[in-house]
């Protein structure tokens, strides 16, 4: 067991279309260690060519500054391809955050992924 | 949404601290209101902190709201101690005291480096923000919103303590 | 269920751990891979060691019910280390330090008092469990039933220190 | 706030009547701290006289074997009057202490309070 303890991050990312709409479950928590599996789901979204992305958290994620750093890259992407974000599924306090940073001006927050495919689709 | 003038006061002069703290696992005071973890720098460890402050913090009756506000403050933190402070040698220990008054939960997390010579340029970390730029600076800039008063100190016999002081009432948002 | 006779091996002579611990905050060899909390003896604090010793075997990949093994025990071998150990004297500490290594993660709950002159007796707690009597020794019966290993030692030193292992695969039912 | 922290349990207990059942809804860990308020709502149901008792507490709880010795010395005096005990709530692992210790042959555990009723209304 605990030879290695995995201290990073393991994401699963679940990708699916609906619509115009990228879907993007993130399962686990958001950190420097989500990098690789982020960005692979990420590019595979991209090939998918959709106008819109939308990433869903676990409400229960663990999210830090490093993986907080990883979805500004991600957002500074989207913009450069005119790709609109939706964000759902974060804690209250997580929305909180993103709100400080400023960075809620770049992506909708949404309570649900329901909520967030209707906004996406009627905006 | 705080105005950045309103963010706590912070100040990086070179100074003792209140409570004497000696970073490593020397003699420190530890009065019966004051509890202490002491982990090694490795990538994670910063969330047992975190949980243990939170843990406290529960105890205590704080509510649910600013117990997160502490754990990403005290996360943020110890993230920092290990990666700037004791650059991820996971022989060099990261020592967190949390101690509490009538009104408010200090913190301390102390690393085994020498700090830091500048805090970074808030406006630079807002304005790089506002163009998603890669930007250094997300953890202090946290910490500094989510917390009522934060401190730098390198400390006199070798190590660096952030203190943060978190009362129950001062909810931010 | 386990048979009373496949209860986890105990000893109760007085002999050095294998790691070195001296109860209070003093000199301890904190490798890499131990983490320790400090804490007064007050009622409730054992939630803290609980809560920490959880929080560290879910990073190491352990499974939600040997965790909450784990939560007892420890819960219950602070509880003795503040009552019995310390006896409810505030300004006395519980230290408990947890390591793992390839297979198993292991608890030394250290406490400031003279440790026990003798176990409480399974077979007698037993019974008078059976006939809903009042009996001392719950927390024992339990530590030894949820653990793999567990020892109960005299420091050198001063303190008394109850060290517990549990494995990952070892999951009692 | 923090001048006398609670470090005791604070329980608050429901006591409601269910045909032949005296329902004691208990929230909150069980703790030495829980004898006052365990005993206080013990004599209350009492004084309804029934003769099925069922003890429901939360998942959640934390229990120790302070309040395990409190649940002892219930399920003895309710074995003096000839009254049936029956639990529901408890998580998976508090089942397991309960059935290390031996004390579930004095109080039938059930999943939950309405399959707790069933039971005890049957037998
Ligand atoms: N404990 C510390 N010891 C030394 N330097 C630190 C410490 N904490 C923070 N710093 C400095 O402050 C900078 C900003 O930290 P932070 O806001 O957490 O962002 P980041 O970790 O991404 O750089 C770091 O890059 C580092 O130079
Ligand atoms: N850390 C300790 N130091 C001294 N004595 C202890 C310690 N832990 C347990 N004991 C002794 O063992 C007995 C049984 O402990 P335990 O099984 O937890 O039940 P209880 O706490 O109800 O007595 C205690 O009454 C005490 O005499």
């Amino acid at each position: 067991m605990v030879k290695t303890p995995i201290m990073q991050s393991q994401n699963v990312i679940q990708l699916k279309k609906q619509g115009t709409v990228i879907v993007l479950h993130v399962k686990g928590n958001v950190t420097v260690g989500s990098e690789t599996c982020l960005k692979q789901a990420y590019s595979e979204a991209n090939a998918l060519d959709a106008p819109c992305l939308l990433l869903v958290f676990e409400e229960s994620a663990y999210i830090n500054s490093g993986g907080i750093a990883l979805l500004i890259q991600l957002m500074a992407e989207s913009r450069r391809r005119g790709q609109k974000v939706a964000i759902a599924g974060l804690s209250r306090h997580y929305r909180k955050i993103f709100n400080m940073l400023g960075i809620t001006k770049f992506a909708t927050m949404c309570d649900d992924a329901d909520n967030a495919l209707r906004d996406l689709a009627t905006s | 949404m705080d105005e950045p003038d309103a963010s706590p006061c912070t100040c990086i002069e070179e100074k003792e601290l209140t409570v004497k703290i000696s970073s490593g696992s020397t003699a420190r005071m530890l009065d019966d209101r004051t509890i202490e973890v002491n982990l090694p720098s490795k990538m994670g460890y910063e969330r047992i902190a975190m949980d243990f402050s939170a843990c406290f913090a529960r105890i205590l009756g704080f509510d649910p709201e600013r117990i997160e506000d502490l754990r990403t403050a005290v996360s943020e933190a110890s993230l920092n101690a290990m990666e700037h402070g004791n650059r991820w040698d996971s022989n060099r220990r990261v020592v967190v005291t949390i101690n509490y008054d009538e009104e408010s939960l200090t913190v301390f997390v102390v690393d085994e480096g020498r700090g830091m010579a500048q805090l970074p340029d808030e406006r630079q970390v807002r304005e790089k923000i506002a163009q998603l730029q890669p930007t250094r600076g997300l953890g202090i800039f946290l910490i500094r919103r989510l917390v009522d008063h934060v401190e730098f100190n390198r400390l006199t016999d070798q190590g660096h303590a952030v203190k943060m002081v978190i009362t129950m009432a001062g909810a931010r948002s």
